[in-house]
């Protein structure tokens, strides 16, 4: 290399270097892409995935939806989820006011192992999520028969203890259900 | 046709395998089709163990960069004392994805210059993705087509692996 | 359950058994270095003992296993469908291509159908998130180097793609959004808008990443000629992705192996030939640029139709008995998943091929009398995600 | 002894570190604060916030802690050494300031050879560095202390040099003397004559201040941080504080050599120099987070194949300037 593609080399890398300044110094000035979090909060998460939670009928604002077939909880990949059902006593069972919805999915050719529907559905008297455990994966939510679960959109969800990650669903629709009757 | 030739079995998997052609071998001759295969171009893609009921099969997936082929070399060693001899002296990076599938279990490498667990810390007794005896699956239902032997049959691929076998790979260093 | 046996002939020395392996083969007068489990540039809890003379690097050895999952035997454990969460966390970078590898492999096995939207809004997902690997490489790459700017201007751009992810994924880095048959959820109108405000933007952004990185004389003297793999050496190691095609072989699944809908898009594989560090940073760059106009066809494209196969098995279901092996092109290089199924509902065995772990062991080869700066800048560039490598 | 017998000299030189002093640790302080701020705008977040009005108090805060943290000597350290070494660092920083003139007649001590005792003290740096490898008993940091010193040798020469080249000029090793040299405009300063002595300065000074990107003694992503490693609490900060220190010091030597000193219209004197100052710290402050670290062999073949000769080369060519014309 001639003397002059030495010289040639090190003043374009010194100008590769000026480019770099440039380019810092024009970001200096550019507005912050950044929010102050506790007074501010980003508005994309209305698609994030929170914990999951119970969804009400249409009549009752307090009764899930949930038929008991206890498919979320033998689905889920860590097991994080019991549902405790009692079969409902011939008294209690009004079919029309708690009738088994039809299936939302088309029953597949390959489906050897549940849903075996409970021809009555049966009474949910628990909803547990150990939500520590839960991986977010969604299986539960997209494959209940009943649609009786969603994702929450509580997302900022922190605790102090291990136990305040263990969530009755049931109490927490009833907490729901209070909530939006007083907010009427 | 070469003595490693003739020793060669080959097994045409459904297309829903996603291999082309398997062989069979036992396990002395692993160095020598992988030295062949290395020659022809073929680049190891992994080493998975198999715990069967007829033994414990070493599956050596093959791949090429100009073909959209896959060879897998199936080994079958027996349950009790399973050896098989290292190709890290052909392919450098066997000597991990060996020492993986020696930690999961139990192959012993033989001739293999590193035999440190690799993933886990300690050897594990029985190895953990052995099976129990009664939950094995046979040979004869995952490769039902395996017993297919013979020659290339027609197959270019196959031709291409079994004829022409070049020079004979070196036989492994022998180390302390 | 004691490894170590008891006649020691190690015994004496320092450190824990494989420091002590390691010393055995010591010069003399050189010195033993820990780098990692806990070190600022092995990204995570990758351990590489060097043996060093002065700042030069005489013999080195990558311990693994210290995220170690078992996702393997996990895999045998769990019903098909329940292993799309631990695909999430395999490569926590490209999760979408080993989404897509499962997927794939359960696909040829039991014959199930894609429909064709799905397929494209899998290209869709999965380019986006090799985009969104390929920023979080270059920034981490940089801070490597000790550049610190950089990885705050790919955090820009990569929380715009995790925003445009979240919607039909519900996540923003563990995604396990596939399905068989498909994909959990389909894509809106505005997500359409959004992707396509991402490719327009993105050229600009590029430009500044190499007016402020790849340009700089610093950056290029520290990567030229640094830790070059040539062509015979990948094929012996199976190194694969951007650490191949840095070594001038234009090898990509994509391409060779097409899997969904890929063979109806037209792109460009980047390759360069110089094999070295700064050429594996150029073809990363580079498949940015790939990754956009593929999504950019993929949204021109877009059929209408189903986005989940109505068949498609949900819940628990049993395969029929057979193998399959697929591979896909994740951001790292050839994802390979072998699957065996016995007619059970879990699987009897899963192999998951990383291709990190492949191109991993290309380093103590590339690191043997380099610098340590240059180890850095080599184990850097062979772009590593850890709990991909110990699984 | 009256009063009257302690000569005015030493009176004005207590005074002087006393002042200096403070003026080492508020500026480090809120160099600190500056420099987490520039970081913070150049990567387009709001860097310290919470800690006061626009963070302001985060540097107080975060000396603060340090002043509370346990200070842990390492298992096999050198507990002497280990400890020294951050006084060794800090103690010649006061003294390497009381020659620079910060202002018509504001300046610790008179002396005509002002630039041979900045350079002289400077030295100090890297021996308190080479300790502070050495005794922590830690193999990332004595790699540290090892780039230190060999980065430190080879720096200081083209630095004398191109410093030589304006003592030349000046016929002069005292700064007030090259101050006055030079007029209140830009075209005035030494830098518009001696333009390649102030670069070969200016590259130099970043490296012996161990600043990016030349921080290899530090290196956080290779030694995860050099010679630092094993420091906890004030030890750390006191390293710190030094290296702060060092950059003031060095800008301050920069502006006094080729930026005309105080000279400067309008404005009184120690304005202009403190705003010459900052202006270099701020630059200094921009290339750590702009630019990737260069490599060992790099940094020394810059400084020995380029630095070096091209510095000679300027002393050469000054010194035949000088004669032509007839110096000074």
């Amino acid at each position: 290399m001639g003397l002059f593609a030495v010289f040639g080399a090190a003043l374009s890398g010194l100008k590769s270097m000026t480019v770099g300044l440039k380019v810092t110094g024009t970001n200096f000035f550019k507005p912050q892409e950044t929010v102050h979090y506790p007074r501010q909060e980003v508005d994309t998460l209305s698609t994030f995935r929170g914990h999951i939670e119970l969804v009400c009928t249409d009549e009752n604002k307090l009764a899930p939806r949930c038929v008991g077939c206890g498919l979320c909880a033998e689905l889920c990949p860590s097991n994080c989820i019991r549902v405790d059902t009692r079969e409902p006593s011939p008294a209690a069972c009004d079919t029309a006011r708690h009738p088994v919805p039809t299936p939302l999915i088309a029953v597949p050719k390959f489906r050897t192992t549940p849903p075996d529907l409970a021809p009555v559905a049966r009474e949910v008297t628990g909803y547990h999520l150990t939500y520590h455990t839960c991986s977010l994966c969604g299986l539960c939510v997209q494959n209940c028969p009943a649609g009786a679960i969603r994702f929450s959109s509580n997302v900022y969800f922190a605790g102090m203890s291990r136990g305040a990650f263990e969530i009755d669903l049931i109490a927490r629709l009833r907490v729901q259900a209070d909530k939006r009757g007083r907010e009427q | 046709m070469s003595v490693l030739t003739s020793r060669l079995r080959l097994a045409l998997p459904p297309n829903t395998s996603g291999q082309d052609i398997a062989l069979a071998a036992s396990s002395q001759d692993v160095p020598s089709v992988a030295g062949r295969l290395l020659r022809k171009g073929w680049f190891l893609e992994d080493i998975c163990g198999l715990d069967m009921a007829e033994g414990l099969a070493l599956l050596y997936h093959f791949a090429r960069w100009d073909r959209p082929t896959r060879v897998v070399l199936r080994v079958l060693l027996p349950h009790g004392g399973p050896e098989c001899p290292t190709i890290e002296h052909i392919y450098p990076g066997a000597s991990w994805l060996e020492r993986e599938t020696s930690d999961f279990f139990g192959i012993a490498f033989t001739g293999a210059s590193n035999t440190t667990p690799l993933l886990l810390a300690e050897k594990l007794d029985p190895p953990p993705l052995s099976r129990k005896p009664g939950h094995r699956m046979s040979t004869h239902r995952l490769w039902p087509l395996a017993q297919w032997v013979g020659g290339a049959n027609g197959n270019p691929l196959a031709e291409d692996l079994v004829g022409d076998p070049g020079v004979e790979a070196p036989a492994p260093k022998d180390r302390p | 359950m004691n490894f170590i046996p008891a006649a020691n002939p190690c015994s004496g020395l320092e450190g824990d058994f494989y420091a002590q392996r390691f010393a055995l083969e010591a010069h003399e007068d050189s010195l033993i270095l820990n780098m990692g489990p806990q070190h600022p540039s092995t990204h995570g809890v990758l351990r590489v003992i060097l043996e060093m003379d002065g700042e030069y690097i005489l013999r080195c050895e990558p311990v693994l296993g210290y995220i170690h999952r078992m996702h393997e035997a996990m895999g045998q454990n769990r019903a098909y469908v329940q292993y799309f969460a631990n695909m999430g966390r395999v490569d926590y970078l490209h999760a979408l291509a080993w989404n897509w590898a499962w997927a794939g492999a359960v696909e040829r096995l039991a014959g199930i159908e894609v429909p064709a939207r799905a397929q494209f809004i899998r290209v869709i997902c999965t380019e986006l998130n090799r985009i969104n690997s390929h920023l979080l490489w270059w920034g981490a790459y940089l801070l490597d180097l000790g550049a610190v700017t950089p990885i705050m201007y790919a955090f820009e751009d990569r929380e715009r793609i995790m925003d445009i992810l979240q919607e039909p994924t519900g996540s923003r880095l563990t995604y396990s959004s596939f399905r068989f048959g498909g994909v959990v959820a389909d894509i809106s109108s505005d997500f359409v808008r959004r992707a396509r405000a991402l490719i327009a933007r993105m050229p600009e952004r590029l430009a500044m990443y190499h007016e402020l990185v790849t340009g700089n004389a610093i950056l290029r003297g520290r990567l030229e000629d640094v830790g070059v793999v040539d062509q015979a050496m990948a094929r012996r190691y199976g190194a694969t992705g951007p650490v191949l095609r840095g070594s001038g072989v234009a090898y990509d699944v994509r391409r060779a192996e097409p899997y969904g809908v890929y063979d109806q898009f037209d792109f460009a594989i980047p390759v360069q030939d110089a094999g070295d560090s700064m050429a594996r940073y150029q073809v990363r760059m580079d498949e940015i640029e790939t990754s956009l106009a593929i999504i950019g066809q993929a949204l021109d494209g877009l059929p209408e139709g189903h986005f989940m196969n109505p068949d498609a098995p949900r819940g628990k279901w049993t395969p029929p008995v057979g193998e399959s092996y697929f591979a896909v092109e994740g951001a790292r290089g050839k994802i390979g998943i072998y699957l065996a199924s016995d007619g059970s509902d879990t699987p009897y065995r899963v192999k998951l091929r990383s291709p990190s772990l492949s191109n991993l062991s290309l380093f103590p080869e590339l690191a043997k009398g380099t610098l340590l700066s240059d180890a850095v800048a080599i184990l850097g560039s062979l772009d590593l995600v850890i709990p991909e490598i110990d699984r | 002894m009256t009063l009257e017998s302690i000569p005015d000299e030493l009176i004005r030189l207590a005074v002087a570190l006393v002042a200096l002093m403070a003026f080492i640790a508020a500026n480090g302080i809120m160099l600190l604060y500056v420099e987490r701020k520039v970081a913070g705008h150049v990567q387009r977040r709001p860097g310290p916030f919470e800690v006061g009005p626009h963070g302001l108090f985060q540097a107080l805060a975060d000396a603060g802690k340090l002043v509370g943290k346990q200070l842990s000597t390492p298992a096999g350290a050198d507990p002497l050494l280990f400890w020294i070494a951050p006084l060794m660092a800090f103690m010649p920083v006061p003294l390497m300031f009381i020659a620079v003139p910060f202002g018509q007649n504001l300046w610790g001590l008179e002396t005509n050879l002002g630039i041979v005792l900045i350079l002289s003290f400077a030295g100090f740096n890297v021996l308190a560095l080479c300790l502070a490898g050495w005794a922590s008993n830690n193999k990332w940091s004595l790699l540290g202390a090892a780039r230190a010193v060999a980065q430190a040798v080879a720096y200081e020469i083209p630095l004398l040099l191109s410093v030589l080249a304006v003592a030349l000029m000046t016929g002069s090793l005292d700064l007030r003397v090259i101050v006055a040299h030079q007029g209140g405009w830009p075209w005035q300063w030494n830098v518009a004559v001696q333009p390649l002595a102030f670069f070969i300065y200016f590259v130099c000074s970043v490296a012996e201040t161990n600043r990016a990107p030349f921080d290899l003694p530090e290196a956080e992503s290779e030694l995860t941080a050099g010679v630092h490693t094993e420091y906890s609490g004030m030890g750390n900060g006191i390293i710190f504080l030094a290296e702060y220190a060092n950059m003031l010091v060095v800008s301050c030597v920069a502006t006094v050599l080729f930026l005309g000193g105080f000279n400067g219209p309008i404005l009184p004197g120690p304005w202009w120099f403190l705003a010459k100052m900052y202006l270099l710290v701020t630059l200094i402050i921009f290339m750590r987070w702009t630019y990737p670290r260069v490599r060992f062999d790099q940094l020394l073949n810059l400084s020995w194949r380029w630095l070096t000769p091209l510095a000679l080369a300027n002393l050469l060519l000054t010194a035949f300037f000088a004669k032509l014309w007839g110096g000074a």
